[in-house]
């Protein structure tokens, strides 16, 4: 019954009944020391309720093996999640939700790990139970983890160094893999410390070369491509980087059952359309709708297709399109980019206006070409 | 018998097996028994000691001259206040925690803590923790911080210091209170029992501090004000390091001492004289958290009228004076035993006397500082207070090491070189806090480095307390170095096993 | 044995076959408007030269086996007979029975493919006209065309007219879902799909209208999106075409028509373009149906009072008699009275008033202002506009002045 | 589970090695105990039998068959007459969608499922089928995945965009209401059902028969299912990838469609018509088999060219692929695209042909008896040949220009899909009642079915030959006097009478019903051979024992039940009987096998199954709703995973002594 155990918590509540009281009577009354007193009072008083009820642990029962419970990875990585938790919420949000993750993940696998050693006395099955939960989503997870990690690193790798070296490091990195994939291929008998061994110094050296290649940034060109942005040419005029999308014209230009085929042939451009059995230096075009005509270059030097996207009457321009947006010197402007002789790249623009409403009429003109426009016309 | 199978048991899990370096670190990172829970505890709070004795050396030195700067005025309050939260959640309560896993589990007959996956938890998150918070303080955060991250940071990273904490005592007490083998509590050893009492001291106490950063990193990320900002932050925590609640985390060194004594006096272990009132001077020392959770502080003051007077003075001796009691009623006890018994000159003992003999004076000097008439609030009195009682702690653990590594790792340490050490401890602890004692009677003000009159024994007391703390981290060195060589050495026996009763 | 008694049997369901196929004939409806066996131009008749024969193979093989099973079944019933013999087949037979309806095929397929590479042909096109489809009426604008008088664009609803005699090649594109453009008479049916421009000849042989539809469900109201393809004489189309290009006449000052101009003006506008019109200020009134339309765009209702129908088709402007009296009118005096287009008196005002009143109910159409959140608060054909019955008055006076 | 395992008396089940856990390892893995019912709503709703699978999927199958007919009468109602008003534009629309996709997706293809589920097994003599916890997921995947599409009928609106559901009127801007999330999902749920239940079969069939039956010994049921399956197995994951790219263009805002992002929307109808024509094949084979097994039957002999009936089918199968595009000619593919496709539609009229002409073949000569299910089956012949020949006369790409999507085509498809797969259906529930439920359908309300079944087909659909090639065209609410033309046989009369028709039609089917009931409520038990079968599904009980059969048959022929009953007179070459029914099964029972081995019943597949209408429900309203049914799903396939196939011996029933006694039957 009352042992020292319950004797020491039944003594502590009443001391701290004691303290409440005098603290009550001699300081202050409702204050946030009584309300403090009065939770100790309770936590003890339940302390004590519980010790008398354990009877004090002074059970003859043999116990469980503490020592069953072995290492566990989980504590720690509990805590790792925790400190990304908080620093989640002093930095980012990602972190919190790293955080979470992390801490759910980790809670989650201490559970059933607890779960599973008391699943039954044989600790093979209760491994083995642990396993067939866990690993299936453990495995996968893992994976994916591991390979991205490796993959965003040879990224990085990529990125930083120059094209031709990222070429020559790729097929070294590949006659290597090949190499030492042929090696265990002939030795299958080789020692698996010496296999993971060499995995592992594979495995970060590419890690390794992924946070240097992350520190020294995108390589020059690359830089410039994203400072500009990979689609975005301010001016319909002259292109500031050679690094546009040169696959754009290939692609774009496969959409079948254009509008028109613009035609830049002998200094001459002309519009071919279904229907006319000539050449038309006059496009009647639909009005609110998108109008797709593919630009076809057979002048030797570089050219490219600019619309006029004509001057609304109204503030709204007048019609939108999905190539590259100029407004310099005033104009209203869509282009293609510039397409050496013999490729074609496709425009698509949406008049909402009809030509009535515009002071200047719609056209599409080849810089550099003097004098060839071909209009286009929307009732 | 007990000691011998906790011996077997650590020296398979230790040394024979250990062929591979990254599988000894796996090991550690996934540790879930208390031997190496506990060890890391004891060796994190050493490494915090360093840093803290470091910091009580440099601040002694700046409070010589108090119109030079050896630091920037601006990162001085930090620096007080990060001497704190060293010596408290750096040093006392890991320290007394650790010994506590370590040995406790041993002296119940247990083979491991209940709990041992969630005080394996504890620790990570104390080792996370007070990391953060000496980030956070590196970076300008802390109370009364300027950088407003890290004065986040610094809310978080105490949070989870608590919460680390809180999970490694509820892991011992735990432990203690479910031990199957039917030994009684009142059997127990006087170490386990007050690693109990501690250990509920903080799983009850901490919550709060918890809660309360809950609330004001609320309040401080919102912008408002309600409590008070950066500057306020001790305001609502300072409760946390300041006496009688550090009595808490040091109530462990009690048992110390008395397990020291009774091995010293060459008694059975349950035949300590007035072992009731051993256990019932213990348990008082749980009565602090009735004064910490008040989180006011009781100071005496004579009134107007007998009621106003007695109302000042019951709160007064109720929290400041009751938890005198328990390191008083111990050290007579201790001193009892011996009288007792035939005893020897030990390192265990004399160490953990002076520990708890400190401790003593701290608290002594705290209750002082609730008395309004000598005017020591605000004062480097308290600081002083702090250092006597954390020091303390610091003795007494290094009595325990030498008390329980014999028969933990089967490698016992040399009496005369401990006793030196605890001698020099002693000293060092003295040095520290003496002077301010002195000097807070003469109006030297707290964390702070300039204002006051350095002349005359002002400025010596600071320096000697520079001294006194440069001596301690002497001390932990050189302990650490005997302990290191202990380990070296070949396996010897326990001398105080043989007289164990099997 | 059987087997030839089965081959035998082949020419008497052939006189079978005919007399079932005169009857097929005797059952259908004289003068449906949609029938797909009376072409009334070359590329119809390419269609309809190619699937008759079909149609009478198919007759033919259908009645041979309906024989033979009809046989087996008589003959073969059990009567008491013993358990056959379990002969597992006749390879050489089945061959044989595979091998002629290939033959058959090949030959048919033949035919199809020039049909089909026929029917595809651009390159002989006479007249262009561009169909965009919308839900759910047709769009038709007459690209410039010097050899046809066409020197501005005409843009025109409703009822898409053409020379007789012309390779007309319709480039047919959509603004919103497919939509299918139909005139049975002319052509067979051709898809027009949104983002691609598909072609379709016509050529009609003889003046007259020719009724159509919609053949690509196209959502809510796809059953009343109707076309009229109407067939004009070289001249007559020419008319046409000067008058789709003269200027906008303005009703003259104080009349109902005029005060019509100004409701139009108000309300109409916003989305429906006239050509022409002036605001008050004098400034053009562009309309700006990609603002309130889903599609971007609505009816151009220049010179409304030249077509029979509005709605899509779904109704006539004519009444019944006068529209009677032009679609049955003789080939040579059709034109002129085509062109003569809707006065008062044959003004189908009915339809047209309840049009105007309340068009969702009449027509179906998604124009719940509770239900525009997926399209950004833009109708998908012409919401109800609350207008009074004075205001319709004079939008019908005004309307009429469109010719 | 009745039987599951019958182990012999003599031998002790082995001891388990080490020392038995205080926790038993079954406890540790299953969150559930497993369920052993084998009578009662139990036995049905966690049983993996493929007996009772197969009439799961067959009484669903029916009840969609009566709502899609209901959908269909009311289609005709509204047409009767001009300007209909028994419905609105929008439900309409709905109609017509719901209609063709109920009837497809959640009749025939469910329907035909059924009896392969059924059949298969017994066909080929197996015990089950290869994956039979998969084989209860399949079904309940289709039952959820047409509650997910009906339940649009109450939740604002079934879908509306033609069950070809074209792009971009299917886009969330042309079509805002749910229906035709409902619909897409449903579809992929319901879609699972066929994949899984492919695969199944197709195992099943290439391992589990029975010795002796090569390949070329298999029924021909059999034989055209699995051609079937194959279909399915590439052409689910075509429209599985088709609804995916809907459902996100609806649901997350993808632009797979949407012309304005450069998008084409003719994507969409090569994706769906890819999946479409196979599934016109999956619709029709399964019914071909059926005829194919009904008509050797009532005519006393063999198939006729049993070879080219198999080849053909596997031909048509093959080159099933290749002729999506005809449903497209008029969608502006080109003149070469076209030609070709036309061709090739033109070379799949041969294979087809090639099976009228078998089938008549093996009635020339033989001795009719004409039960219902004969009376079906030629029925089918008949009317199948219409739908073929008007099929031929639209693989004319050209006059196809002028037919599609006019009733022309309704007439022709509803000659194909009714009169072929339908017809084949009905033949296969008068042939096989007696199999499955141990008594005979009634001849005499059969007879009724029948007839008004085939007056009322051709009253309804015939006339539609003529509306389509007078112009009128398909999907429209109203049609308008203005365009019925002139004379008696007008364009109204015509439609009055398919509406007519349609009410005729729906009176057969009711026969069909009342034929049901009656027969459920009549005492009479079928004999055991009631039509001198030829095949192995007869070699059982009616209906079967849940281990199908005693012992498994060695197969020497093709229609190895008949020559066991008779024997070829070698001088006349005429067959005489040698052995009853009775005396064949008594054969195969005094064989008994001593050990039989049935999976267990298990909850995963149902709770499995569960949680997919719960995430399609949850993309539609609320993730969290899908995150719940993610759960779900994750749970049941640990729960599945888990289980081992067959249950730990305590949830075995008593072994009983003999081969009889523990031989008990679903319901």
């Amino acid at each position: 019954m009352f042992k020292t155990g319950s004797k020491l918590f039944l003594g502590l509540s009443g001391f701290a009944a004691f303290n409440l009281v005098a603290y009550v009577i001699f300081v202050e009354r409702l204050a946030i020391g009584g309300v403090a007193l009065s939770l100790v009072f309770a936590a003890l008083t339940g302390l004590a309720a519980i010790v008398l009820l354990i009877n004090e642990g002074d059970n003859e029962r043999q116990p469980r093996d503490a020592a069953l419970i072995g290492a566990s990875l989980w504590p720690l990585t509990t805590v790792v999640g925790i400190v990304l938790l908080i620093l989640g919420l002093i930095v980012a949000q990602i972190y919190f939700i790293l955080g979470i993750v992390v801490v759910l993940a980790a809670l989650a696998e201490w559970l059933v790990q607890a779960w599973s050693e008391s699943a039954s006395d044989d600790p093979a099955h209760n491994e083995s139970a642990r396993q067939r939960l866990l690993h299936p989503i453990e495995f996968p997870v893992i994976a994916t983890l591991g390979l991205g990690v490796v993959i965003f690193s040879f990224s990085r790798i990529m990125l930083a160094i120059s094209k031709s070296a990222g070429a020559v490091s790729f097929i070294v990195a590949a006659s290597l893999v090949l190499l030492i994939g042929a090696l265990f291929a002939l030795r299958p008998a080789l020692k698996p410390a010496l296999v993971s061994g060499i995995c592992v110094i594979g495995a970060v050296g590419i890690v390794a070369g992924g946070i240097a290649g992350a520190g020294i940034g995108l390589r020059s060109d690359l830089a410039e491509a994203a400072e500009e942005g990979h689609y975005l040419h301010r001016e319909c005029g002259v292109e500031k980087s050679k690094y546009f999308d040169k696959k754009a014209m290939k692609n774009l230009s496969l959409r079948s059952n254009a509008a028109a085929i613009v035609e830049l042939r002998d200094g001459k451009l002309s519009a071919i359309m279904v229907g006319f059995n000539t050449p038309q230096q006059l496009i009647t075009a639909s009005r609110a709708n998108p109008v797709t005509f593919i630009f076809r270059n057979f002048d030797p030097t570089e050219r490219r297709l600019v619309a006029s996207l004509g001057n609304a009457m109204a503030g709204a321009p007048a019609a939108e399109s999905d190539g590259e947006e100029a407004d310099h010197a005033g104009k209203n402007e869509t282009c293609t980019q510039l397409i050496p002789k013999g490729a074609e790249q496709a425009l698509t623009i949406k008049y909402n206006k009809p030509t009535i409403a515009q002071t200047e009429p719609f056209t599409l003109t080849v810089p550099g070409v003097a004098g060839q426009s071909i209009e286009v016309l929307v009732p | 018998m007990v000691m011998t199978a906790a011996e077997a048991q650590t020296t398979v899990g230790e040394s024979r097996t250990v062929t591979n370096p990254l599988n000894a670190v796996a090991r550690w990172l996934t540790a879930a028994d208390h031997t190496r829970i506990g060890v890391s505890l004891v060796v994190g709070a050493a490494l915090w000691l360093v840093i803290a004795t470091i910091i009580g050396a440099v601040l002694g030195l700046e409070r010589f001259d108090s119109t030079a700067a050896l630091v920037d005025a601006g990162a001085l309050t930090q620096l007080f206040s990060l001497h704190r939260f060293a010596l408290v959640f750096g040093v006392a309560a890991p320290l007394m925690l650790g010994l506590s896993v370590w040995v406790v589990p041993a002296q119940i007959h247990a083979s491991n803590l209940s709990l041992p996956r969630f005080a394996a938890l504890g620790w990570w998150a104390w080792l996370a923790g007070s990391l953060t918070v000496l980030v956070s303080y590196l970076a300008n955060g802390g109370p009364g911080g300027g950088a407003q991250q890290y004065v986040e940071l610094y809310l978080l990273g105490l949070g989870v210091v608590f919460v680390g904490l809180v999970a490694v005592s509820i892991a011992i007490a735990t432990t203690v209170l479910t031990r199957r083998n039917g030994q009684r509590l009142a059997d127990i050893p006087l170490g386990a029992f007050s690693a109990l009492i501690g250990a509920i001291g903080i799983a009850l106490t901490l919550p709060v501090a918890l809660g309360t950063i809950v609330y004001v990193w609320v309040d401080y990320v919102n912008a408002r004000v309600a409590f008070g900002g950066a500057g306020f932050i001790n305001t609502w925590l300072a409760w946390t390091t300041r006496e009688p609640q550090t009595l808490l985390y040091v109530v462990p060194t009690l048992g110390i001492l008395l397990d020291a004594a009774v091995r010293t006096a060459r008694l059975a272990p349950l035949r300590l004289p007035l072992r009731g009132v051993a256990l019932l001077g213990v348990g008082i020392a749980a009565t602090v958290i009735m004064s910490s959770v008040t989180q006011q502080a009781h100071v005496f003051a004579l009134g107007d009228t007998p009621f106003a007077t007695l109302q000042s003075f019951v709160p007064f001796a109720l929290f400041n004076l009751l938890p005198l009691l328990a390191p008083l009623v111990v050290i007579l006890l201790s001193l009892l035993a011996l009288k007792a018994g035939k005893p020897s000159l030990s390192g265990a003992f004399v160490a953990s006397l002076f520990g708890v003999g400190m401790v003593f004076t701290g608290l002594v000097g705290s209750a002082a500082m609730h008395l309004d008439a000598l005017g020591l609030v605000g004062t480097v009195f308290g600081e002083a207070a702090l250092v006597y009682v954390v020091y303390g702690a610091v003795l007494a653990a290094l009595g325990a090491v030498a008390l329980h590594i014999g028969s933990l790792t089967g490698r016992a340490l040399p009496d005369i070189p401990v006793i030196l050490l605890a001698l020099t401890g002693f000293l060092a602890t003295v040095l520290a806090s003496l002077p301010h004692y002195v000097a807070g009677l003469l109006d030297q003000p707290a964390t702070t480095a300039s204002g006051f009159d350095d002349a005359g024994f002002v400025g010596l007391a600071n320096v000697a307390v520079a001294l006194g703390h440069a001596l301690m981290l002497l001390v932990v060195v050189a302990f650490g170095g005997l302990v290191a060589k202990s380990r070296r050495g070949a396996p010897i026996n326990d001398r105080y096993q043989a007289q164990v009763p099997a | 044995m059987k087997v030839r008694r089965l081959t035998s049997r082949y020419l008497g369901p052939r006189s079978l076959a005919a007399s079932g196929s005169l009857l097929l004939l005797a059952s259908c409806a004289t003068n449906a408007p949609q029938d797909t066996w009376q072409p009334k131009g070359p590329n119809a008749k390419m269609i309809d030269d190619l699937q008759q024969p079909v149609f009478a193979v198919a007759g033919i093989i259908g009645i041979i086996v309906a024989a033979c099973v009809g046989f087996a079944i008589w003959r073969y019933k059990d009567r008491g007979q013993p358990i056959p013999e379990q002969t597992h087949g006749k390879p050489a037979l089945e061959v044989s029975l595979t091998v002629i309806p290939a033959l058959i095929l090949a030959v048919v397929g033949v035919f199809t493919f020039r049909a089909i590479f026929d029917l595809a042909r651009t390159d002989d096109t006479q007249l262009v006209i561009n169909v965009t489809g919308q839900q759910w009426w047709w769009e038709y604008d007459y690209p410039v065309q010097n050899e046809w008088g066409i020197t501005q664009p005409i843009i025109s609803s409703g009822q898409l007219v053409l020379p007789i005699g012309t390779k007309v090649l319709l480039r047919e594109t959509s603004r919103d879902v497919i939509h299918s453009y139909w005139i049975p008479a002319l052509n067979g049916k051709r898809d027009a799909v949104p983002g691609r421009v598909h072609t379709l000849r016509l050529q009609a042989d003889a003046p007259g209208i020719y009724a159509g539809q919609c053949t690509e469900f196209c959502g809510l109201s796809h059953a009343n999106m109707r076309m009229e393809a109407v067939a004009l004489s070289d001249a007559d189309f020419a008319k046409w075409v000067a008058n789709q290009q003269a200027a906008y006449q303005a009703p003259a000052e104080g009349t109902l028509a005029k005060e019509g101009e100004s409701v139009f003006l108000n309300q109409c506008v916003r989305c429906h373009q006239v050509s022409g019109l002036k605001r008050a200020d004098g400034s053009l009134a562009i309309a700006a149906p990609d603002e309130n339309v889903w599609s971007g765009a609505a009816p151009n209702l220049t010179k409304l009072m030249t077509r029979n129908t509005f709605a899509g088709a779904m109704f006539n402007l004519l009444r019944d008699a006068c529209r009677d009296d032009v679609w049955r009118a003789e080939s040579a005096a059709f034109g002129e009275k085509y062109l003569g287009g809707v006065d008062e008196s044959c003004l189908n005002v009915n339809d047209l008033r309840a049009w105007l009143r309340n068009a969702p109910e009449v027509k179906p159409m998604y124009a719940n202002p509770a239900l525009l959140t997926d399209t950004n608060g833009k109708y998908r054909g012409m919401p109800n506009l609350g207008l009074s019955e004075s205001d319709i008055d004079k939008l019908v006076a005004y309307l009429l002045t469109l010719k | 589970m009745a039987i599951i395992e019958r182990p012999t008396p003599v031998l002790d089940i082995p001891a388990l090695p080490a020392a038995p856990p205080a926790i038993t390892p079954s406890r540790t893995f299953g969150a559930l105990k497993r369920p052993v019912a084998s009578t009662g709503w139990k036995s049905w709703l966690f049983t993996v039998d493929h007996k009772k699978i197969g009439l799961m999927y067959g009484a669903t199958a029916l009840f969609f068959f009566i709502v899609g007919g209901l959908e269909a009468v009311l289609i005709r109602l509204q047409l009767a007459a001009p300007e209909g008003k028994v419905l609105n534009a929008d439900l309409y629309n709905q109609m017509f969608t719901m209609h063709a996709t109920t009837m497809v997706f959640l009749f025939v293809m469910p329907m035909a499922a059924g009896f392969a589920n059924y059949f298969i097994p017994l066909q080929i003599g197996a015990r089950d089928v290869a994956f039979p916890r998969i084989n209860a997921f399949g079904f309940w995947c289709f039952l959820g995945g047409g509650i997910v599409i009906n339940l649009a009928w109450f939740l604002g609106g079934a879908a509306d965009g033609g069950w070809f559901m074209y792009a971009p009127n299917s886009g969330p801007v042309f079509s805002p209401s749910n229906g035709i999330d409902f619909w897409a999902l449903g579809l992929q749920i319901a879609g699972i059902a066929s994949l899984t239940g492919a695969i199944n079969l197709i195992v099943t069939v290439l391992n589990m028969r029975a010795p002796g039956m090569s390949l070329m010994k298999m029924p021909v049921f059999t034989w055209l299912v699995t051609v079937v399956q194959f279909l399915l197995l590439f052409a689910i994951p075509v429209i599985t990838v088709a609804l995916f790219l809907l459902t996100f263009q609806r649901s997350f805002g993808a632009q797979f469609f949407d012309v304005a992002a450069g998008a084409d929307p003719l994507l969409w109808q090569h994706l769906f018509w890819i999946f479409g024509h196979p599934e016109v094949y999956v619709l029709i084979l399964p019914s071909f088999g059926i005829v194919s097994e009904v008509l050797p039957v009532f005519s006393r002999k063999p198939l006729f060219g049993y070879p080219f009936v198999v080849f053909s089918g596997a031909a048509i199968g093959f080159v099933g692929w290749g002729v999506w595009a005809h449903h497209m000619f008029a969608s502006g593919l080109g003149p070469v695209s076209v030609a070709v496709f036309s061709v090739a539609t033109m070379a799949i009229a041969v294979p087809t042909g090639v099976k009228i002409i078998n089938w008549t073949l093996t009635m020339w000569g033989g001795k009719l008896v004409f039960s219902t299910a004969m009376k079906f089956a030629v029925g089918l012949i008949l009317l199948f040949t219409i739908g073929g020949l008007s099929g031929v006369t639209h693989s004319v790409a050209p006059s196809d220009t002028q037919q599609t999507d006019t009733y022309y085509i309704v007439a022709h498809f509803h000659y194909v899909l009714f009169g072929g797969s339908v017809f084949g259906l009905f033949a296969g529930f008068y042939y096989w009642w007696p199999k499955m439920f141990g008594k005979l359908l009634n001849e005499r309300l059969g007879s009724l079915n029948f007839w008004f079944m085939v007056i009322g087909m051709n009253l309804t659909f015939g006339p539609m030959h003529i509306l389509g090639l007078q112009g009128q065209p398909r999907r429209m609410y109203q049609w308008t006097e203005a365009r019925a033309g002139e004379g008696f046989f007008n364009i109204a009369f015509w439609n009055l009478v398919a509406s007519i028709g349609s009410l005729v039609l729906t009176l057969g089917i009711l026969f069909f019903l009342i034929n049901i009931v009656v027969t459920a409520r009549s005492k009479v038990r079928a004999p055991l051979d009631p039509w001198n079968a030829r095949s192995l599904e007869w070699m059982t009980s009616n209906p079967p024992k849940e281990h199908n059969f005693d012992s498994i048959p060695k197969v020497e022929h093709l229609d190895e039940f008949f020559h066991r009953k008779y024997e070829e007179d070698p001088v006349t070459h005429t067959m005489r009987g040698v052995a009853t029914a009775e005396q064949v099964l008594a054969e195969l029972e005094r064989n008994a096998d001593p050990h039989i081995h049935m999976p267990s019943p298990s909850y995963w597949p149902l709770v499995l199954a569960v949680g997919l209408p719960v995430i399609a429900l949850g993309v539609i309203y609320s993730t969290m709703v899908a995150i719940v049914g993610g759960f779900i799903v994750l749970y049941a396939i640990y729960g599945w995973a888990l289980e081992p196939a067959t249950a730990v011996a305590s949830d075995f029933d008593t072994p009983s002594t003999n081969g009889h006694a523990v031989s008990t039957t679903h319901g």
